[in-house]
């Protein structure tokens, strides 16, 4: 179990008001916290939590199996329910990300399967899903061009703008993006927003989501060390 | 019905705007006086036809006959995707569908009894015009949605597939035309329209009235479906048969006239590259 | 010869084409195929509007019903989008449930009209608390030959704004519900979204408006949203990672295209009412 | 359909048997094979009947509820038709084999029985514009030997011959109207059925065509019409089946033969019925 | 045009009552047969704990030591030598595999066919590829159990003149138990029809052949139209052979020449009537048991 940067409730507040500052709420992980898979990772930021998995590479359905790369499987499973529409298409960006992070020809005709289980969704879920699947594949050591990490900002009525907002910051703004970058020249691989905004709105928060990244890339080394340390 | 998870949903349940107003009952016995589009009784509408409308199928075509419009497109002859399917013949598979917004009461996205029973009719006509035997281990899909509807659907869908067939390639004994007609006791009208048909088949309905569709392959004279619906008395529907392959003769050089430009186009689209 | 190696080697063969700039096709890199637009064809739809973009195909049709509105949200209609990648429209397509791509279509048309705010739902209201409309709105694809996503929006767009509803009242003291067919109201369409898509080809190239054989060799794809001057969104689903002047690129063609095709709609609809 | 995969020699003595009007059983191409048929026995259903034609069983059963019009014709009673193609049957109906059949026969049934003409609907609707009895029809098809549809056909006119439904009273109160269904067995009223249709399938085997067709008859029949003909020879419904076409001219043959024999055929059917109904015999049940 | 529709009340209550030969000794599964162990075990038994129990029930059947049960239906239980008739379901690699009514589909190679020009040549490599123009799917033939392998699975052949390709006739099929075991199960019958009474239950009616057809080996069929005279015969003696089944009747040339001497009385399709079936075949009963066969 690892967990940094706890900021007090006052702290959340003050930095609340601050100008935009590249913040992430409170973020815990576990890595390998299921046994029988090959990799997995329950990942919290605040209070939305979501479970990831990984399994591969390992055999892959004929009807799939593709010749010159790994085939990558994502499946994404609601809180409650059956997957809607609506799931599918956080799905596909989740395997779009993925696949562009893993190093498809390394393993070719093989399967490398990723199931993330949404617990909890108090905001910035799809970034969270994100991470959590990018730390079960270093868990599963997958071989991967790059990881992945994904921040969500918020652009308030006022013009202000929250990194990681919590889902009552999420209703309240008029526009929610969710930036995915990747840590060799962090160049931009995903992004899906929500709402209207313009075009200099979106640079700043951009510029707010690379940074607060950097932590996120921090969190993932960390969690690392500390599974290596636990292990040796 | 568990609800559809793979689309977007509605709520529970809606009503169309058209349950709340009075509904101009069609009496079959005004047909006997005048047609609602000015037609004579045994006039046809105008028939619209183009091959070759979708780029990404093997053969395609799409049928305007006033307001009743369709498409069609043919894939194959490819390999069977089932392996039970496996024969030694050819198989020839049909799928009828409605758009949703074809009909003034929407209709829903699964396949409904309707449209199954359409599309097994319409292979019933179309399978004896394909020369199956010539393509081995092999299925040819046709897929006919029909966008708006305004009666003499299944003709339509029989024309427009014959002739999506033809502009694929297919093998074929002969193109298959097909032509509905609707009466009413000693009146029959030719290519009815929607109001047309459900006047004929409302339940209100006395005496002998019903609907006939024939599909005919006018080459080798020979009836390849025939249907009709309603209660008619057999010597109205005997000589309504005679009619109807009239009628589809008539359809013929039409048909043969928009392969023939469609097979020049293609060869002057292939001379200039 | 030129069809062999695009057989074979398609990869390589837009290679050399992009290398000069140009693609197989004769367009420009920025270039969109030519946009046709016909609206109101079908007359038993509520509105409707067929759009070709290049071969591909998409037809979309209104149908308006009425129910009771939702617990909660009395002055509220419903909006209920749907994509339907028809078999007709290629040979990758089957009979049977919406696969996974036209369910991604589907919430990104929801997601469209959530966010440009382009039907307000109040204005579906016909009496607060008893009766709303509901648009269900469906959109065939009948020809896929690439950029479904685009010809969609414009079909939808187009078709909203050719919609006109029957005036239906509802009794005050009786709750009867009663439909005036004489009396046709359109809707009230509040902007134009427009959206642009892009691929990537070789990790580095932009095209824009892609076929389905450019699809097939995008390592990434990019969908732009503009209404007016501002963006409703920007989506990128993975793919290679783009810097952010690629982006931004991609962002002002977007606006340019937004512009033509608002001018298109408008210019289309014009011609119908004279 | 079982599948019989006839050799070309065995094929070709079918062909010219039917030429010779002389079939393999001895038949001519007219002739129906004899059936049995007995109504009323499952006692929970609100009719019932089975036909045994040759070694085609059918057993039916109708069951009735009260339930809301169909809004496109609020004044009338509605008709459904389920069909169980049970494994019993045949091992091809295993699974989903026997779905599309099923389908087939449900779809020509429900045409058939579409027309205003062959039952008296509006009798059967309970209040115009909301409620009216749903006449359930079960098939189950519990061994085939051919003839399907005509067994079937046959099966469903009897069983509705025997359909009781029960008187319904109602009540006006302030809220509305209360409906009171008789729970008193011998209170009911029975269906008219005198219109009723009965479809024949006519096959055509060479140049010419047989009735109530054998299963070898069958494979070697590229082509059959099925009509719905009631017994003052009116044609319900129409239609083509097999992958096979037909000549114009023999189209009207065959059409003539359809309503020649289910005109005999509704009537036999009806002097049978009334017969039993005078005899008032015990059930026989299944076991023969 | 003829239509008979009549009540399942009308069928008499006591017409159904068997009242032929005494059926012997009838035994239900786990039933002791006997607890002597001079027996052996036969088809239909398993023994336990000293004492020989049916499998099966049927009828007990002792012949010698042996002792088995024999259900009145079943599938076919072949035996070396027996005759039997199939069709052709599949071609597979040098051999065809026919459907002989048995637990599993028996099979014919090639080696055991006659082909086409003389009885002694090898099999080429021309002949696997002419295989479906011999014998296709659908076709139906006479053969011989040559062998019963392991899994159950018979080896058929039809290295003889008198096996092979049939050509144009009815197949009536009934239960494999019906038919009796004789010396020969081809017969020539004097009303002027040909017979092959199958060990598997499947019976070949067809016109009598004038004698070999040339040289084709049997694989080209006469399809020329057969005679009103010829089709009256086969189907009578049809109806006779299902009418006899119907009362469970063993089925073997006698039998069924007193059943078409008794059925001469009525019209062949009056054959197809529940009380005329009864009455033929009282008679043949009848007569059976005056000549104390």
């Amino acid at each position: 179990m690892a967990s940094f940067i706890v900021l007090t409730e006052e702290q959340q507040r003050l930095q609340r008001e601050a100008p935009p500052e590249a913040v992430l709420r409170c973020l815990t992980s576990e890595l390998g916290c299921l046994t029988r898979q090959d990799g997995s990772a329950s990942l919290s930021q605040g209070d939305t939590t979501v479970t990831a998995v990984a399994y591969g590479p390992a055999e892959v359905r004929m009807a799939r199996e593709r010749i010159d790369r790994a085939t990558v499987e994502v499946v994404y499973k609601p809180k409650v329910g059956l997957p809607r529409p609506v799931d599918r298409k956080k799905e596909n960006i989740i395997r779009n990300t993925l696949e562009s992070a893993i190093m498809g020809s390394a393993h070719p005709r093989s399967a490398i399967s990723v199931i993330i289980q949404e617990t909890e969704d108090l905001g910035s879920n799809l970034a969270c899903c994100i991470n959590a699947a990018c730390l079960a594949l270093l868990d599963a050591a997958v071989g991967l061009n790059f990881m992945v990490a994904a921040v969500a900002s918020a652009v308030m009525e006022d013009g202000k703008i929250v990194t990681d907002p919590e889902k009552k910051v999420e209703e309240k703004a008029v526009a929610v993006m969710t930036f995915v970058f990747e840590s060799v020249d962090h160049k931009l691989v995903s992004v899906l927003t929500y709402g209207k905004f313009t075009q200099e709105q979106y640079k700043v928060c951009r510029d707010l989501c690379r940074q607060t990244a950097q932590s996120v890339f921090a969190f993932y080394r960390e969690s690392l060390e500390k599974k290596l340390l636990k292990t040796v | 019905m568990p609800t559809d998870t793979r689309r977007i949903q509605g709520p529970e349940t809606s009503n169309s705007p058209y349950d709340f107003c009075p509904t101009a009952t069609s009496d079959p016995a005004l047909l006997e006086k005048q047609r609602l589009d000015g037609r004579d009784s045994a006039q046809m509408r105008p028939l619209f036809l183009r091959a070759g409308v979708i780029s990404q199928a093997r053969g395609s075509a799409y049928i305007e006959m006033n307001q009743t419009k369709a498409i069609c497109a043919v894939y194959g002859p490819r390999e069977v995707q089932r392996r039970e399917d496996f024969s030694l013949k050819g198989q020839l598979t049909c799928q009828f569908r409605f758009a949703t917004f074809a009909s003034q009461h929407r209709r829903q996205h699964q396949q409904g009894n309707q449209e199954k029973d359409l599309s097994v009719q319409m292979l019933e006509a179309l399978e004896p015009a394909v020369c199956l035997h010539k393509y081995p281990k092999s299925q040819i899909n046709v897929y006919v949605t029909v966008l708006q509807h305004d009666g003499s659907v299944l003709s339509a869908g029989i024309l427009c597939a014959s002739l999506a067939l033809a502009s694929a390639g297919v093998e074929m004994y002969d193109l298959v035309i097909a032509s509905s007609a609707a009466m009413y006791n000693d009146l029959t009208i030719s290519d009815p329209t929607v109001q047309e048909e459900q006047a004929v088949l409302s339940r209100v309905g006395k005496g002998s009235s019903g609907m006939l569709t024939v599909a005919f392959m006018p080459s080798i004279n020979q009836v390849s479906a025939i249907t009709s619906d309603g209660g008619i008395q057999f010597d109205t529907l005997n000589k309504t048969v005679r009619t109807v392959i009239d009628n589809c003769q008539k359809l013929y050089p039409v048909l043969q006239q928009t392969l023939v430009k469609h097979i020049e186009e293609k060869k002057k689209g292939i001379s200039s590259k | 010869m030129a069809e062999e190696i695009r057989l074979a080697q398609p990869k390589e063969y837009y290679r050399a084409f992009l290398e000069k700039e140009v693609r197989p096709d004769d367009r420009e890199l920025g270039e969109f195929r030519p946009t046709v637009l016909n609206i109101g064809c079908v007359s038993t739809a509520e509105g409707s509007s067929l759009v070709k973009l290049g071969n591909t195909t998409v037809m979309c049709g209104i149908k308006a019903e009425v129910a009771e509105p939702r617990y909660g949200r009395p002055t509220e209609g419903y909006i209920v989008p749907n994509v339907e990648l028809s078999p007709l429209s290629s040979p990758n397509f089957r009979p049977g449930p919406p696969p996974e791509q036209a369910q991604v279509l589907s919430q990104n048309m929801v997601d469209f009209l959530d966010t440009s705010q382009c039907i307000k739902l109040d204005s579906l209201c016909i009496s607060s608390g008893k009766l709303v409309w509901v648009l269900y709105i469906d959109l065939v694809c009948l020809d896929y030959d690439g950029n479904v996503m685009d010809a969609c929006t414009l079909a939808l767009m187009a078709a909203l704004k050719n919609t006109s509803l029957p005036v239906v009242t509802v009794d005050e003291d009786t709750g009867d519900v009663k439909t005036h067919l004489s009396t046709h109201s359109s809707l009230s369409v509040d902007s134009c979204p427009v959206s642009t898509t892009f691929i990537v080809f070789d990790n580095t190239v932009l095209l824009v408006d892609p076929t389905r054989e450019e699809e097939l060799l995008a390592t990434g794809a990019v969908t732009v949203v503009t209404e007016g001057d501002n963006l409703c969104s920007v989506y990128k689903p993975g793919g290679s990672p783009l810097t952010d002047e690629q982006v931004e690129m991609c962002v002002e063609r977007a606006f340019v295209r937004g512009k033509e095709a608002t001018a298109l709609i408008t210019d289309t609809l014009c011609s119908i009412d004279r | 359909m079982a599948d019989v995969n006839l050799s070309e020699a065995e094929k070709t003595f079918i062909l010219h048997s039917v030429q010779d009007n002389f079939r393999d059983d001895g038949r001519s191409c007219e002739d129906f094979r004899h059936m049995e048929i007995e109504t009323g026995l499952i006692s929970n259903t609100n009719g019932s009947a089975r036909v045994r034609l040759a070694s085609t069983d059918v057993l039916v059963g109708v069951k009735v509820q009260l339930s809301p019009v169909d809004p496109e014709n609020p004044e009338v009673g509605r008709m459904e038709f389920f069909l169980d193609c049970s494994a019993n049957a045949t091992p091809e109906f295993e699974g989903r084999g026997g779905e599309e059949l099923a389908s087939e026969i449900t779809a020509l049934l429900t045409r058939a029985y579409g027309c205003p003409s062959t039952m008296d609907y509006p009798s059967l609707c309970v209040l115009p514009g909301q409620q009216c009895w749903l006449l359930y029809v079960d098939i189950l098809l519990l061994e085939c030997g051919g003839n399907l549809f005509d067994a079937m056909s046959l099966a469903v006119k009897a069983a509705l011959f025997n359909t009781k439904v029960p008187n319904v009273t109602m009540t006006k109160d302030e809220g509305g109207i209360e409906l009171d269904v008789s729970d008193d067995p011998y209170d009911f009223k029975r269906l008219d059925v005198t219109g009723a249709p009965l479809v024949v399938t006519v096959n055509k085997i060479g140049h010419f065509h047989v009735v109530d067709a054998s299963e070898k008859e069958e494979a070697c029949s590229l082509a059959r019409i099925m009509l719905g003909v009631t017994q003052t020879g009116t044609i319900t419904a129409m239609k083509k089946e097999g992958s096979g076409s037909l000549d114009a001219d023999s189209i009207s043959d065959m059409m003539e033969s359809a309503k020649k024999v289910g005109v005999l055929l509704n009537k036999s059917l009806l002097k049978a019925l009334g017969e039993e109904e005078e005899q008032g015999t015990e059930a026989v049940g299944f076991l023969r | 045009m003829s239509v008979d529709i009549r009540l399942a009340s009308s069928r008499g209550k006591g017409a159904d009552l068997y009242h032929g030969e005494d059926p012997g000794n009838i035994v239900t599964p786990g039933d002791v047969i006997t607890a002597d162990t001079g027996f052996m075990r036969g088809h239909g038994t398993y023994m336990e704990e000293d004492c020989l129990h049916a499998s099966v029930a049927g009828t007990v059947e002792r012949v010698n030591k042996l002792v088995s049960v024999r259900p009145p239906k079943t599938r076919y239980n072949g035996e070396i030598g027996d005759v039997v008739i199939g069709r052709v379901i599949e071609l597979a690699l040098r051999r065809w595999r026919v459907e002989t009514h048995s637990r599993m589909d028996s099979v014919l190679m090639l080696s055991s066919v006659n082909l086409p020009g003389g009885e002694l040549r090898r099999r080429s490599e021309e002949d696997e590829k002419m295989m479906r123009s011999y014998l296709k799917e659908g076709d139906l033939i006479s053969a011989e159990v040559q062998n019963v392998m392991s899994d159950g699975c018979l080896s058929l052949h039809t290295r003889s003149l008198k096996y092979g390709k049939l050509g144009q006739g009815t197949l009536v099929q009934v239960s494999p138990s019906l038919v009796l075991r004789r010396k020969t199960h081809f017969h020539n019958l004097p009303v002027g029809a040909s017979i092959i009474l199958g060990n598997n239950g499947f019976i070949w009616l067809s016109p009598t052949q004038d004698e070999q057809d040339g040289d084709t080996g049997g694989y080209q069929t006469n399809l020329q139209p057969v005679s009103h005279s010829d089709r009256e015969v086969i189907a009578r003696l049809r109806n006779c052979v299902l009418a006899l089944a119907d009362r469970q009747m063993l089925l073997f040339d006698t039998s069924i020449l007193h059943a078409y001497e008794a059925s001469m009385k009525h019209t062949v399709k009056e054959l197809l009537k529940p009380e005329v079936i009864a009455d033929v075949v009282d008679l043949v009963r009848q007569r059976m048991e005056l000549e104390g066969s």
